[in-house]
């Protein structure tokens, strides 16, 4: 049972993995990736976690308090802000492919085929 | 464990795959703003009050907007 | 001093903000002029740091957190002399570039200069930080610029979706690393290599955390390095991005993916994974990548798209002498990353020249017309040969300097791998440089593959006259490139550096315990060896042997013609892979990850 | 490779790699274990030298501040290349919005209802880095929707017209060259980057934490206008521009 965070994180990146490999829509794509990303989110919380322990905000705690791992929920921080700079990225790719190839279904995408 | 965390835990999971599931994009942007507020109750359980602020802006807000506008503009022909 | 590799990072990023904020009020010649200047700013400061790295490593806490006990909440800059020279190879390959895009690049005002010093910032950051997740940050940020840049032009339709294989492909390796910068921080609590080496060191062998966390971080800098499984974005991007863009993509930024491997490994998970565990899975991942590349390369008639799989080839043969993770072979590779990015650079400069020329790409349809090009011509030519690995120039310095490294450390085959790829590539380069240029060869009929054709210049309209901004740097990365090979102890230098770079412990110590100081030992090593200047001539034979068998394919003899017809179907096959399908390639990186952590587990 | 080739492959290696997942997530420390020397020592340091309450705004903005840095010009390029990458194409132009001045005035009210409280609450966050949950960045997501509400209460072209994107660029990039300077002043002061130069207060303080207040707000600038301007080529995309033929029927 307290293995479940850890599973969920490692589920996450597998079920964003077979989006991205079963898409037939970039956009959706695009949105599976989002989940594979939120894996790491649900992995370093998971692991910064501590039980019993209290945000690590020192309002009214006093100091001293247990609190849960302040260095992971940083590192999320600016994971989150990776995943949605570069989501915004690949739509605006997205976006301009659909108006030079007029499709987002990766099989019809023929331009580079070797 | 609380059974809170497991739900939480579940929720994402769950609204997760869904979120890979869905038929099409559209849908799509729908089930990635459930799943950025399940995520949200997750931080919020796992004491992060800080990141579940920072998804419930980005994941439930600004990435499916995005999302939904590029579905608009892709939905259309050339 | 200790200031110095902070504001690599810094300056650049000041400066790309400053040109946001004021550069459409500003006239061109200023943006251009601001730009470079801080290039060259960089270009200053890497050097400043390359000397001072001869005696010590520069260690500078981020806000003053030294550690106290071996401990610290920082986070470090930790510059040895490979990270310093990597910071100047940069700033270097980034003035050239800017150079070439002299008054042009204007269609949305100074944003691609913004960008261009963005991914210099990130480019010096990964170089010369000392923290993975900080090194995470940096590659992101170098990345995430990259994919922009790559799609650039957004008037075609290639350069959308090379820049979208190659955003998606490098973001899911970058969620790798952090995966396994995850699972490593479960083990040791710590983010710095410093730190995590410390934490690691002295726990037995490795268990399965250790193994899959490796692989996993590992994976996002193995697709930055282009390695087979992890190369498919590799061409789809470099065909597509402006030429100079591909100057810093082929030249510095996927040699930095392996130069992630290198420093992750030794600064930090060395402690627990002795080198015998990687050596297998980077040879193994080399010599395949080398393999796959060099006929690949063979097989193209785009330009761009050549000169990727050449990059690629020559990655599986820094891959190799990376993987032997010992300093002689590893000094080899250092001078011959130097020695390429000139070369590769001018190869680069000199397509995109020809497609200002000309408008187009395609060796077929450009056959014969860069005859009125001579200086195009000269510097094209030269590249070629020196690529195919001709003495005394850089690239065959560092091939064989490679070579003797290896064969030292009882890779006896290594030698046969370096020159039948410095020969292949060097033969396709060679082979549409002749047919370009010189006209030779039988004329091309109507191919079948028309990719390249007709491609839109990068100028607006297409140069009847080459400015000078845009062929100097041609001219000066090729002779640099080409120069590098007859700087006397440059080998000696390029081997003390690797020394450096692969003692962990020392790296630790310095980080942690302020124990900064390098010790150099008396390295014996010359470079201008009799059977180095044979091999290297060698390879130049046979790389023009194999052209001139490409170029005349009709009148080889029936025995060899067969040979070729008998390899058409597996090429078929190779060629099919690189499908262009962003679900292959996931698929493909996975089972990359997967082989990677195999290989870790069982050696 | 065919879909079902494709699938096949992905079944076989992803089972491979979630077994070796597995196998890697059983060597981690057991769920809620007390085990995190970092943490311990980013707490020990925010609460006693930086009087920074907010420990999580203390590690992203002073002890680990150099990867805020490099994420503010993640963020930077992003926006940049996206303006780059979502530029109007040569056979493109803007059309006037249809139908854009109807909006139903529902929605219109309470859009205008809801602005003044995201601004309030935004601008609160942004201000509170330091000392409760929050900072420049969760502020600016808010502050940015919260101006999105404006494009939906009123006409999205008039708008646009008002605000258009200079004086946004301008002020993401003052907001992330801010940050920058500060870390190059930390040298021309003390020799050290983006150390933590001011006072810094008692703990719990609105201006307690030193530098970490004033980051904040450089940050929130930055991602405001930033997030505005991400939001605002997308919705340009959607709704302004057409292609030429498009735009003639």
């Amino acid at each position: 049972m307290t293995l479940l965070p850890y599973l969920v994180a490692g589920w996450l990146f597998l079920a964003g993995c077979y989006g991205l490999v079963t898409s037939r829509n970039l956009v959706h794509a695009v949105g599976c990736l989002t989940i594979a990303q939120s894996s790491t989110y649900v992995l370093l919380l998971a692991v910064g976690y501590r039980s019993g322990a209290t945000a690590p905000v020192f309002g009214d705690l006093p100091v001293g308090a247990p609190v849960v791992d302040p260095v992971v929920q940083a590192l999320t921080l600016t994971d989150i802000v990776v995943s949605a700079t570069v989501t915004a990225l690949l739509l605006a790719l997205t976006l301009q492919i659909h108006k030079r190839h007029g499709t987002v279904d990766p099989d019809e995408l023929r331009a580079l085929r070797n | 464990m609380t059974a809170l965390l497991v739900v939480a835990l579940l929720l994402v999971a769950l609204a997760g795959t869904l979120v890979v599931l869905a038929p099409g994009p559209s849908r799509q942007a729908v089930t990635l703003s459930v799943f950025g507020l399940a995520l949200t109750v997750l931080f919020v359980v796992l004491q992060a009050p800080d990141v579940a602020l920072s998804q419930l802006g980005v994941g439930t807000v600004v990435v499916p907007l995005m999302i939904m506008l590029t579905v608009q503009k892709t939905r259309r022909g050339r | 001093m200790e200031s110095l590799p902070l504001l690599c990072v810094a300056v650049p990023l000041l400066v790309a903000a400053g040109l946001a904020a004021v550069g459409r009020w500003l006239p061109r010649p200023v943006v251009d002029v601001v730009s470079l200047l801080s290039c060259l700013g960089v270009l200053g400061l890497g050097v400043t740091l390359l000397v001072a790295t001869g005696s010590r490593r520069v260690v500078s806490w981020v806000a003053g957190y030294t550690p106290h006990g071996g401990a610290s909440v920082g986070v470090v800059f930790v510059v040895d002399r490979v990270g310093a020279g990597l910071a100047v190879l940069v700033a270097a390959l980034m003035t050239g570039a800017l150079l070439y895009t002299w008054r042009y690049f204007s269609e949305v005002e100074s944003k691609f200069h913004v960008l261009m010093l963005l991914f210099l910032a990130g480019m010096a950051g990964f170089a010369l930080t000392g923290d993975l997740f900080d090194a995470f940050v940096f590659f992101e940020l170098m990345g995430a610029v990259a994919y922009a840049l790559t799609g650039y032009k957004i008037e075609e339709a290639q350069p959308l979706q090379g820049a979208l294989n190659f955003a998606v492909v490098n973001s899911l390796g970058a969620y790798c690393t952090l995966l396994g910068i995850g699972l490593l921080y479960g083990r040791t609590g710590e983010l710095g290599f410093a730190q995590i080496h410390q934490a690691l060191a002295g726990h037995g062998p490795p268990d399965a955390l250790v193994v899959v966390g490796a692989a996993l971080v590992l994976t996002g800098f193995l697709v930055k390095a282009a390695a087979v499984p992890f190369h498919f974005w590799l061409a789809d991007a470099h065909a597509v991005a402006p030429s100079p863009v591909c100057v810093l993509f082929s030249g510095v930024m996927v040699e930095l993916g392996l130069y992630g491997v290198a420093r992750t490994w030794s600064a930090a998970l060395s402690a627990a994974l002795p080198a015998e565990r990687l050596r297998p899975a980077l040879l193994v991942g080399g010599v395949v990548t080398a393999l796959v590349a060099s006929v690949m390369c063979l097989a193209q008639t785009h330009l761009k798209r050549l000169l990727a799989f050449s990059t690629m080839a020559h990655m599986g043969l820094f891959l190799v002498a990376l993987g032997a993770l010992e300093p002689a072979s590893v000094g080899g590779l250092l001078v011959y990353v130097l020695g390429h990015a000139g070369v590769k650079g001018a190869l680069f400069l000199c397509a995109g020249l020809l497609l200002n020329h000309h408008g187009s790409l395609d060796a077929e349809e450009l056959y014969g017309r860069g005859r009125e090009m001579p200086v195009t011509r000269v510097c094209f030519l030269v590249g070629a040969l020196a690529l195919a690995g001709l003495p005394p120039s850089g690239t065959w310095l560092g091939k064989t300097l490679s070579e003797d490294g290896l064969s030292h450390a009882g890779y006896g085959w290594a030698p046969a791998l370096f020159v039948a790829t410095s020969a292949l590539t060097g033969a396709a380069v060679l082979r549409v440089g002749l047919q370009i240029f010189l006209g030779v060869g039988e004329r091309p009929g109507s191919a079948e593959d028309t990719r390249g054709r007709h491609e839109d210049s990068e100028t607006g309209a297409l140069l009847s006259r080459l400015p000078a901004t845009m062929v100097g740097p041609a001219v000066t990365l090729l002779g640099v490139g080409v120069a590098l090979g007859m700087v006397p102890g440059l080998g000696r230098v390029a081997e003390q550096a690797a020394q450096t770079l692969l003692d962990g412990g020392g790296y630790a110590a310095a980080t942690l315990h302020g124990a900064v100081g390098v010790h150099a030992p008396a390295s014996d090593v010359t470079g201008f060896t009799a059977s180095g200047v044979v091999l290297g001539l060698v390879s130049v034979a046979l790389a023009l042997a194999v052209a001139a068998a490409q170029l005349y394919s009709r009148r080889l003899p029936a025995p060899v013609r067969a040979v070729g017809v008998a390899l058409r179907p597996p090429l078929r096959i190779l060629r099919a892979t690189h499908s262009g399908h962003l679900g292959d390639y996931v698929v493909w990186l996975l089972l990359g990850v997967t082989l990677l952590a195999g290989a870790i587990a069982v050696s | 490779m065919s879909r079902r080739a494709r699938l096949a492959m992905f079944a076989v290696v992803a089972a491979a790699l979630g077994a070796a997942l597995v196998l890697a997530l059983l060597g981690l420390p057991r769920f809620g274990s007390a085990f995190h020397p970092y943490g311990d020592r980013a707490v020990a340091v925010a609460v006693g030298p930086q009087q920074t309450a907010n420990v999580v705004g203390s590690v992203t903005f002073d002890q680990r501040g150099v990867d805020t840095l490099g994420e503010e010009f993640i963020l930077f390029g992003s926006v940049i290349g996206a303006l780059v990458l979502l530029r109007p194409a040569p056979e493109e132009r803007e059309v006037g919005v249809r139908g854009a001045g109807r909006v139903m005035s529902s929605t219109g009210l309470a859009g205008y209802l809801l602005l003044p409280i995201s601004l309030l609450v935004g601008g609160y966050i942004v201000a509170h880095g330091a000392v409760s949950p929050g900072g420049g960045f969760q502020g600016g997501v808010i502050l940015a929707s919260g101006w999105h509400l404006l494009y939906v209460a009123g006409r999205y072209a008039a708008l646009r017209r008002l605000v258009p994107n200079k004086p946004l660029e301008l002020a993401e990039a003052v907001g992330g060259a801010a940050f920058a300077a500060i870390g190059v002043a930390g040298i021309g002061v003390a020799g050290v980057f983006l150390v933590n130069l001011l006072p810094k207060g008692s703990l719990g303080s609105l201006l307690s934490a030193g530098t970490v207040p004033v980051l904040n707000g450089a940050v929130g600038v930055e991602v405001t206008s930033g997030v505005v301007l991400l939001l605002a080529s997308f919705l340009d995309q959607a709704v302004v521009l057409r292609s030429i033929e498009e735009a003639d029927e």
